[in-house]
């Protein structure tokens, strides 16, 4: 099974993210953001970073990169999609996924470990996980706060598309402690926080985040 | 030679942080006319000739497709002297 | 300003230069005109004028530092040495690694957040410049008071800045140091390293040779940022010369940095570049002359093809700019299609501005009238040298002289007196700071903070890895610099040993006041000479560094404060040694004997008291000690260094880690005890039953070895004092938010 | 009840990132009429009452101390209607 990670320019977790996909099972394409081959992937994944260095927006620049496209077009066909991050920045800057990801409360770059539960625990990427799992996995980002109007919010909760919440203090200023939210039918998936740099404790806070890359290859062959 | 000013402002429902951390700073440093604090972007663009209508439309399109997004932000566009 | 030209100088030998404005003396300026045989033009005035300042040429430490190459250890995992953008370490199984430290203090002060920034962004163009992908990057940091005003302006901008840039490369930040002293008071350090990784046959030098072959600009276009801020900015003390002289500040993009190391990198790999310089202090001219000395000499250039951001500047201008994000290298022409192709493929700004020729002289050309002719290494390796006298300043005897009158502690008042240690800026958590830095990117931070020192993989496979600490004790150094410097070496050798890791290489950033001040002259004399004796004693070669003089506001120079970065390798990252214990019925044990240190140490800085005697260096021991420490490894569950604040810090620090308490018994008198900071002990923690294989090595290596305690319970407690976790942590935690928050 | 707008910009001469990278991907989404893009910050302040001299003058030193760094930046204030 092929997995494609793209690489925009100011990607910065494409290596790691290609890694945990391989450490699942699974092989990593790098796709690149100005080209809009993707290579016959199965499932993609939009990395963290800085694209475009954040500049204006986050994800407001990339979403217009030739690979989007073609991005776009496969997952609303029901393709696998995972933004991580700044991917996930991408992914509502897109209008894959409603809402918008703004300034952190505390206004500052915050990078530590945080516990989040899994919400659902039946989309595409989540399919491993026990139903409630609270893990650990990290959470960096400068403007990782989400934010709808009451209406989406309400339809989010309603339509279990919580995908996973922060647990304990808000570190962000999130409505309704949101860390990630999926597309009506599943195989879309944003998250704020970063499995892929816990796969293996030695590097990670935790190993917990492999599940998300484990999870694909399940929902894959179950098709 | 013209320049173009698109504002953006953060939707007055939308938590805005940063207006809110500077309207806290400001008392603290012996300001005390604000009421409260929003804070927002400001494009100047700079363009060649004269500004037309058309050339206004077109800048307002952008504003909403890239400068501003709309599910959180608003924008205003005007020409400045 | 109309167009100054060689011929126009050669014309008008009695013309007026403003030398002075620029920062030259006069002896400086007849030196040009004889090197030159006339009056220089205004282009190569300027060149001259930047690349001679005390910046750029290190006039006043040359005459010293040259002790780090005369007293230089034999060592053959040197690869390259001082001279280079950076030196470079051969780690094992073909992998070079290269490490820089570097200073941009003033900038920091005038703008924190574009002063830090930039600081990151320049070392690590260095680290790249000599063709590694750099992986990692640490930031040693000094600050007034931590209750003044403008701390609370410096702090939290520099902080941003280094998390801004660096978080936005995608290099893990994995350590540093935060110290507050009133010194530092409008004298920030911002000192900033990077490590970076390559095979052996990947390195690059900065060398423009092969006449005919081209010299190719790329990166950012040129604006007028920090034009003459290298001579202004990094030379001067402020407050003599007022705001008017101030130059603009730089502003970073680490964006357009990110995307020219992925270019950079890209380009490397294909083997397309003959030599490469980075731009930074002294921009053109700096890249231009250097690369032309570093090469057989002959290099043209045509100023007016650089693309520039302001299309207004002049060419004595575009030679200082220092605008960021800028590379040049020198590429053979059947190479620049490729290397072209690359750059359009990451959307980077890419010119041919010129060509290496057979000659020797470096000539520039502006719209085709030669405005630069000038025989490169006199500009950029054969500046003026200064002796500067120096001699030892007063305030020694009388501070060495001084009687410490320190509170002692006894049991009853211990627990109040850790906690209130353990409270003060200087040893509180950090993580306010550290928490805005991402450690995760790149997949590889194996330590970060709080760890004793920073670790990142280097091979996935293999599982080699390499660990940097940076240490300083400025107010071992302001009471003896030369075993100051010694035993900052000796601390971050040690740093790096507690976890596993062999100390191979040393890097040096050296922050001091006026060099025209005879004291502060001594101290720098000091500092190097220590350095250098210490370096050659445990066998660690010095690979490279920085000067930061005029860190002085008035008459107030800072704290001597030698920034010593040690470089160590591991063999598998999975062995290394945590600094701290992750379970109950552990014993703790002490390494290292305990005598009445306090002079210079937290519990007399926080007493007010900066006077005694510093401790002697014994670097035989520390050696003895570093040996027991990696062969012990798998002995250790943890291991702590001791440093600042003493026993009282090591334990509160492993205890507070993951939250697992100690019982601790001493015999000492308890204040001597726990905050004395006699160098080379560590605190180590082991399964009870390898207690008799760790007491056969402390006998090998003549290492004094105690026990202390065990591990287990929910509090500190020593002898009958007891401090629960949750008041020492609650201490320990809140006194940055409360500060910063 | 009344708004003071402060706006903030980078000096000219001042690298301008933000501006750089929006004026780099307003042709690339079709928006050619752009010759150069400027990125700054708009605070709107609310105050209560009327505005006076002496309240814009107090304005101006807060964006002076805090609102722009005069270093790098400029700014102006106005009343908003
Ligand atoms: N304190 C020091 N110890 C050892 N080497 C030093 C020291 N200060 C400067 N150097 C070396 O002198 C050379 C010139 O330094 P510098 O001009 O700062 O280089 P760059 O401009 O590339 O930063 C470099 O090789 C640097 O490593
Ligand atoms: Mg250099």
């Amino acid at each position: 099974m092929k997995v494609g990670v793209v690489t925009f320019p100011g990607s910065l977790d494409d290596h790691d993210a290609a890694r945990a996909v391989v450490a699942a099972g699974a092989q990593a394409i790098s796709l690149w953001h100005a080209d809009s081959d993707l290579k016959q992937v199965d499932a993609v994944i939009l990395p963290g970073g800085f694209s475009y260095g954040d500049y204006l927006r986050c994800g407001a620049i990339s979403r217009f990169a030739p690979v989007m496209g073609s991005v776009i077009e496969r997952a609303n066909s029901g393709m696998p999609l995972l933004g991580i991050c700044n991917g996930f920045q991408i992914l509502c800057e897109s209008h894959l996924l409603p809402g918008a990801l703004t300034r952190n409360e505390g206004l500052h770059f915050l990078c530590k470990p945080q516990k989040i539960s899994i919400e659902n625990n039946s989309t595409a990427w989540t399919n491993g996980f026990a139903e409630n799992a609270q893990i650990l996995i990290p959470l960096k980002n400068g403007e990782g706060s989400f934010q709808c109007d009451d209406a989406t919010l309400t339809q989010l909760e309603g339509e279990g598309r919580v995908v996973a919440r922060y647990l304990g203090v808000n570190p962000n200023g999130s409505r309704n402690l949101i860390a990630g939210i999926s597309n009506a039918r599943g195989n879309i998936v944003g998250l704020m926080p970063h499995p892929e740099h816990a796969i293996d404790s030695l590097t990670g806070p935790s190993a917990d985040g492999l599940p998300f890359f484990t999870s694909l290859l399940t929902s894959m062959v179950g098709r | 030679m013209a320049t173009i000013v698109v504002d953006v402002m953060l939707k007055p429902e939308i938590l805005d942080p940063q207006g809110q951390a500077v309207g806290a700073a400001l008392p603290r440093l012996g300001f005390t006319f604000a009421k409260s604090v929003r804070q927002g972007k400001r494009f100047e663009i700079e363009i060649d000739g004269e500004v037309t209508p058309a050339q206004l439309a077109e800048v307002s399109k952008a504003a909403e497709t890239l400068l501003a997004n709309p599910v959180i932000e608003t924008f205003t566009v005007r020409v400045e002297n | 300003m109309a167009l100054d030209t060689v011929a126009i100088a050669e014309k008008t030998p009695n013309q007026e230069q403003p030398f002075a404005a620029l920062g030259l003396k006069n002896d400086e300026y007849q030196r040009i005109r004889e090197i030159l045989g006339r009056r220089p033009s205004s282009s190569e005035l300027a060149m001259y004028s930047v690349m001679w300042s005390e910046h750029c040429s290190y006039k006043s430490s040359k005459v010293h530092l040259k002790q780090f190459g005369e007293k230089a250890p034999h060592s053959d995992a040197l690869l390259v040495g001082i001279g280079e953008n950076a030196g470079v370490v051969d780690v094992g199984q073909g992998y070079a690694v290269t490490f820089k430290i570097e200073s941009h203090n003033h900038p920091s002060f005038i703008e924190p957040y574009q002063g830090a920034a930039t600081g990151i962004g320049g070392i690590v163009r260095d680290i790249l410049t000599m063709g590694a992908r750099p992986i990692a990057v640490m930031d040693p940091l000094r600050f007034g008071r931590a209750d003044a005003p403008d701390t609370r302006r410096v702090l939290p901008g520099i902080v941003a800045g280094i998390g801004g840039y660096g978080n936005c490369l995608g290099l893990p930040n994995i350590g540093g140091e935060i110290l507050f002293d009133e010194t530092y008071a409008g004298n920030p350090l911002v000192n900033a390293l990077c490590v970076g990784v390559m095979r052996h046959d990947q390195i690059k030098l900065a060398k423009a040779s092969g006449p005919g072959n081209l010299v190719v600009l790329f990166g950012a276009k040129t604006g007028g940022d920090g034009i003459g801020g290298v001579s202004v900015l990094a030379s001067e003390t402020f407050g003599s010369t007022g705001p008017a002289k101030r130059p603009s500040v730089q502003v970073g993009d680490p964006f357009t940095e990110k995307v020219l190391i992925e270019c950079s990198l890209e380009i490397f790999a294909e083997d397309l570049v003959v030599g490469i310089q980075d731009l930074g202090g002294a921009g053109l001219s700096c890249a231009t002359s250097e690369l032309a000395s570093g090469g057989s000499g002959g290099m043209q250039v045509a100023l007016d093809t650089v693309p520039l951001r302001d299309p207004s500047l002049s060419p004595e201008e575009i030679l200082m700019s220092e605008s960021q994000e800028r590379m040049c290298a020198i590429v053979e022409p059947g190479k620049i299609a490729r290397f072209l192709e690359i750059c359009k493929k990451w959307d980077v700004t890419v010119t041919v501005i010129g060509e290496v020729t057979d000659g020797d002289r470096l000539i520039i050309t502006w719209h085709g009238e030669v405005i630069v002719d000038v025989p490169p290494r006199t500009v950029a390796h054969e500046g003026p040298v200064y002796n500067r006298p120096f001699s030892e300043p007063a305030y020694i005897a009388r501070a060495n002289a001084q009687v410490l009158d320190l509170p002692m502690p006894d049991e009853s008042e211990i627990a109040a007196a850790i906690v209130k240690l353990m409270s003060s800026p200087n040893m509180a958590d950090k993580s306010w700071v550290t928490s805005q830095f991402d450690k995760y990117v790149q997949g590889n931070t194996i330590q970060s903070q709080p760890e004793d020192s920073g670790m990142v993989r280097i091979d996935e496979k293999t599982h080699l890895g390499v660990a940097i600490s940076t240490d300083a004790n400025a107010p071992w150094s302001y009471l003896n610099p030369y075993e100051g410097a010694k035993l900052a070496l000796a601390e971050a050798a040690r740093n790096i040993a507690t976890a596993g890791a062999k100390p191979l290489a040393v890097t040096n950033c050296l922050n001091f006041g006026s060099p025209e001040d005879p004291g502060v002259m001594w101290q720098f004399a000091e500092t190097v000479r220590g350095l250098a004796d210490g370096c050659l004693e445990m066998g660690l070669p010095v690979t490279g560094g920085n000067v930061s003089f005029y860190n002085q506001t008035g008459d107030v120079a800072i704290l001597p404060t030698p920034v010593i970065g040690v470089l160590g390798v591991i063999q598998d990252v999975r062995s290394r040694t945590p600094m701290s214990f992750d379970r109950a019925g552990i014993d703790l044990y002490l390494l290292g004997e305990t005598f009445a240190d306090f002079a210079g140490s937290q519990w007399a800085y926080m007493h007010e008291q900066r006077g005694g005697q510093s401790p002697q260096a014994d670097l035989q021991r520390e050696m003895r000690l570093i040996e027991l420490l990696l062969e012990c490894q798998k002995l250790f569950v943890a291991a702590h260094d001791l440093s600042q604040g003493g026993l009282a810090a090591t334990l509160s620090e492993m205890v507070l880690r993951n939250g697992i308490g100690a019982q601790i018994q001493l015999t000492q008198d308890l204040a001597t005890a726990l905050f004395s900071e006699t160098p080379g002990r560590v605190v180590v923690a082991i399964d009870p039953k390898n207690s008799v294989a760790l007491q056969e090595m402390s006998q090998k290596y003549q290492i004094v070895l105690t026990k202390i305690g065990v591990t287990g319970g929910e509090s500190l407690t020593i002898n009958n004092a007891v401090i629960s976790l949750t008041a020492l942590g609650d201490a320990f935690m809140s006194t940055f938010p409360k500060l910063f928050g």
